[in-house]
């Protein structure tokens, strides 16, 4: 562990220092760090059964195929972030097959059943934006070298998942009728799954341990606008109305319901009426969404057997 | 808009400008159009993936149409090759020169 | 799993390149080893990929400190 | 002298129904196949899971390509295959899920060999749109076995369960697999060899398949019917095939098809109102 104060290191950082190896960190660096990669590994991975799921239902064996092709991206990006945890000590095998389904820290959005294409399509516009949005970041301006290096591969592919999700919504709602309609059932829950993504407002929350140690650069209001205003302008443009729109005395992009607001899962429907405290957001988000245990057993479901197995016990 | 009838040339000049989905490299440049032909109104294009699997074949169809339906082509067939295969060697100057560039600017 | 060990992977993108280095996967055996390597490091149409256990290096140099 | 044929057209009556049969029963397994690989989000390990990904996306491509061929032959006349899962010509050990790791690397190892000596034996097919896509294919097949590989050695070099359990699992799969590669002396494989749609027959494809598989039965210690010949070094089949039942344009002996789960998704191609094209 590094010889150097949290101070002395938060300064070096400040300066534009790569942090390199274990030996550089302080204690806090490292618990900032190991934080925020595992919610990056646990949503790449968890997207995966997700995306699955609606790849179940593709139309033609173009779509399933880029479909494939996104899951195989998400769980070979799942796999780098895990790698990167494991270089920091961890136990990459603990961390994908030994955790409890509500230990995982992927966020609230994917721990829904996504039921139909149409419904993997808007998450590879809205979900994927979200992705970008959030990785975009560190790679600009994370004080982990390691991490930086890993994001090229990344962000690259996670380019071709957004591109799936815009082009066809746009295709699917040029077409209008049925597909549309799809289109706007599913963007009526995934877009306010979206906004809540980025987490508590500023004026909420400001000084965090990863702002400080620099492993990302922006702060959550400053990466929900930078999600709002690539995802409303899409939306607007397909016809698909999100209830956000941009405001030209403040210049920026505002939702027109009273964030944050309650959700029913069951009906996979917000209910913009009732505005709800961040500490009852948690509290949903700490009870998980349905389709947690689900998703995370479809990924350890056959380990822990096949290994009893291997290794001559039963 | 009358259909009208570009020449070879002014096919591969239009093409040069439709990216590759996962890249920015055109796919001139990336060596996939094997050959252009153009017989009275309709164009025959002759494409070469790089996987059989490629997860991309909606996307370069639909940007082939849609940039030559621009010029007022509207008789498009697009033909897949895979003799010869597609291979590293059909990247021109250009495309390598982005292929080793892009992304890397860490 | 037990018995896994770390092999580095190797690869060029042009023949007129050398194999450089392009990472590390963890295996049981040399097999899975190569189809892993092929999977995981799929971002470039390399035209040659190898990989080879780290455990048969053999070193000319034994790791010292830096500058010395 | 022997004759190329440009387009599935040119095909000579009397050999077009045996080839529209093998193309279908090809593009289907390799559906299933792709379909099977694609379910395996919980490999013992996450690079598996990646793998197997990706091998699905693979399955997918090469099927893209034979279906494009059944196209045509439906296009030249022939009917058209109704969407019921008793028509599918799919390998009869993919019509269900996997049950377990096991079950995939033994259909790892054994189905992809067996399409793997299939295409090998188009290399010089008579029919060009076969012949100019099949190496490919075949180049990006190629790690599959390296996958099934890695994975048997490690089965069968680290406890006794696992090594038996691998036994059991490939002996189940063995005799569908083996019947699948055709039947001695059929008509169907009169007609293929007859036009030179393949190159060799369904005996000389199971010599190949065990030339791939032999060797790693041999290594795992595994007790299955097939051994090598001391003396020629040839690979000898240990037990009949029992072809009762047979259906030989379908390749199968039950015409069942994928089951209900299964269908469901392959459904979904036919049934959909998306803009999509196909």
């Amino acid at each position: 562990m590094a010889t150097l104060s949290d101070e002395a290191l938060k300064q070096k950082i400040e300066k534009g220092h790569l942090i390199e190896t274990t030996e550089e960190m302080t204690e806090g660096y490292k618990k900032a760090l190991i934080q925020i990669l595992l919610v990056q590994a646990d949503t790449e991975l968890m997207s995966a059964p997700s995306y699955y799921m609606a790849a179940r239902s593709a139309p033609s064996m173009n779509t399933r195929l880029s479909a494939y092709a996104v899951i195989q991206d998400e769980l070979g990006h799942a796999h780098i972030t895990y790698q990167l945890l494991e270089d920091l000590g961890m136990d990459k095998e603990y961390l994908i097959y030994g955790r409890k389904p509500h230990e995982f820290k992927n966020p609230y959005g994917f721990d829904q059943p996504l039921e139909t294409w149409v419904e993997l399509v808007v998450a590879n516009a809205y979900f994927d934006r979200a992705g970008i949005t959030l990785l975009g970041d560190p790679f600009e301006n994370t004080s982990y070298g390691p991490w930086k290096r890993s994001l090229v591969k990344i962000d690259k592919e996670e380019l071709f998942h957004l591109r799936h999700g815009e082009v066809w919504m746009k295709r699917l709602c040029e077409a209008g009728g049925q597909a549309k309609e799809e289109i706007q059932r599913a963007a009526d829950w995934m877009f306010p799954m979206g906004v809540e993504w980025f987490g508590m407002p500023d004026h909420l929350k400001r000084h965090t341990a990863q702002l400080e140690y620099k492993l990302k650069g922006k702060t959550n209001d400053e990466l929900r606008q930078i999600w709002l205003s690539a995802v409303v302008p899409l939306s607007e443009s397909c016809g698909i109305h999100v209830p956000a729109h941009f405001d030209e005395a403040q210049q920026e992009y505002v939702l027109d319901y009273e964030f944050p607001v309650d959700y029913d899962p069951s009906q996979k429907r917000w209910k913009f009426d009732s505005p709800v405290s961040w500490d009852q957001v948690f509290e949903r988000w700490k009870k998980r969404g349905p389709y947690n245990e689900i998703y995370v057993k479809s990924i350890q479901k056959h380990y822990k057997d096949f290994m009893a197995m291997l290794n001559g016990g039963n | 808009m009358l259909p009208t009838t570009l020449n070879e040339s002014q096919i591969w000049e239009a093409l040069k400008e439709v990216e590759d989905p996962e890249m920015p490299i055109s796919l001139v440049d990336m060596g996939m159009v094997f050959d252009v032909s153009v017989e009275g109104a309709n164009t025959k294009i002759q494409l070469g993936l790089t996987a059989t699997a490629c997860p991309a074949i909606d996307f370069i169809f639909y940007d082939i149409r849609e940039r030559l339906k621009k010029e007022g082509c509207e008789d498009i067939e697009i033909e897949l090759v895979w003799d010869p295969p597609w291979t590293k060697e059909r990247i021109s100057e250009e495309g390598r020169f982005i292929l080793s560039t892009w992304g890397l600017s860490v | 799993m037990k018995l896994q060990e770390t092999y580095e992977v190797f690869a060029r993108q042009w023949r007129k390149d050398p194999l450089q280095h392009v990472g590390t996967v963890v295996a049981p055996n040399g097999d899975l080893a190569a189809a892993f390597a092929r999977t995981i490091y799929n971002e470039e149409a390399w035209v040659e990929m190898q990989v080879a256990a780290r455990k048969n290096f053999i070193p000319a140099i034994e790791i010292r400190e830096e500058g010395k | 002298m022997s004759t190329n044929f440009e387009t599935v057209h040119d095909l000579p009556e009397s050999c077009q129904q045996a080839v529209y049969d093998l193309i279908l029963a090809v593009a289907d397994s390799k559906h299933l196949l792709g379909l099977r690989y694609g379910e395996w989000l919980g490999a013992p390990v996450l690079e598996s899971s990646i793998a197997a990904s990706a091998m699905a996306q693979d399955e997918f491509g090469h099927s893209r390509l034979f279906y494009s061929l059944v196209d045509d032959f439906v296009q030249a006349g022939l009917p058209q295959r109704q969407e019921v899962p008793s028509e599918y010509r799919n390998i009869e050990v993919l019509d269900q899920p996997f049950e377990s790791w096991t079950d995939f690397v033994a259909a790892n190892a054994l189905v992809d060999a067996a399409l793997l000596v299939q295409l090998e034996a188009f290399r010089n097919s008579s029919l060009m749109p076969l012949r100019r896509f099949v190496p490919k294919l075949i180049q990006e097949e190629v790690f599959h076995l390296q996958h099934a590989q890695g994975w048997m050695s490690l089965m069968t070099n680290t406890s006794e369960q696992s090594r038996s359990a691998l036994q059991q699992a490939i002996r189940k799969i063995w005799d569908p697999i083996l019947c699948w590669l055709g039947k001695p002396q059929s008509d169907s494989e009169k007609a293929l060899l007859g036009a030179g749609i393949q190159d060799i027959d369904s005996d000389g494809l199971r010599t190949r398949w065990m030339e791939q598989v032999g060797p790693l039965v041999e290594q795992g210690h595994l007790d299955l019917p097939v051994s090598n010949d001391t003396i020629t070094g040839e690979w000898i089949l240990g037990s009949s095939l029992n072809w009762d039942g047979w259906d030989e344009s379908f390749r199968r002996a039950s015409k069942t098809g994928p089951d209900a789960e299964t269908f469901a998704q392959i459904e979904c191609f036919s049934t959909h109102s998306y803009p999509v094209g196909t």
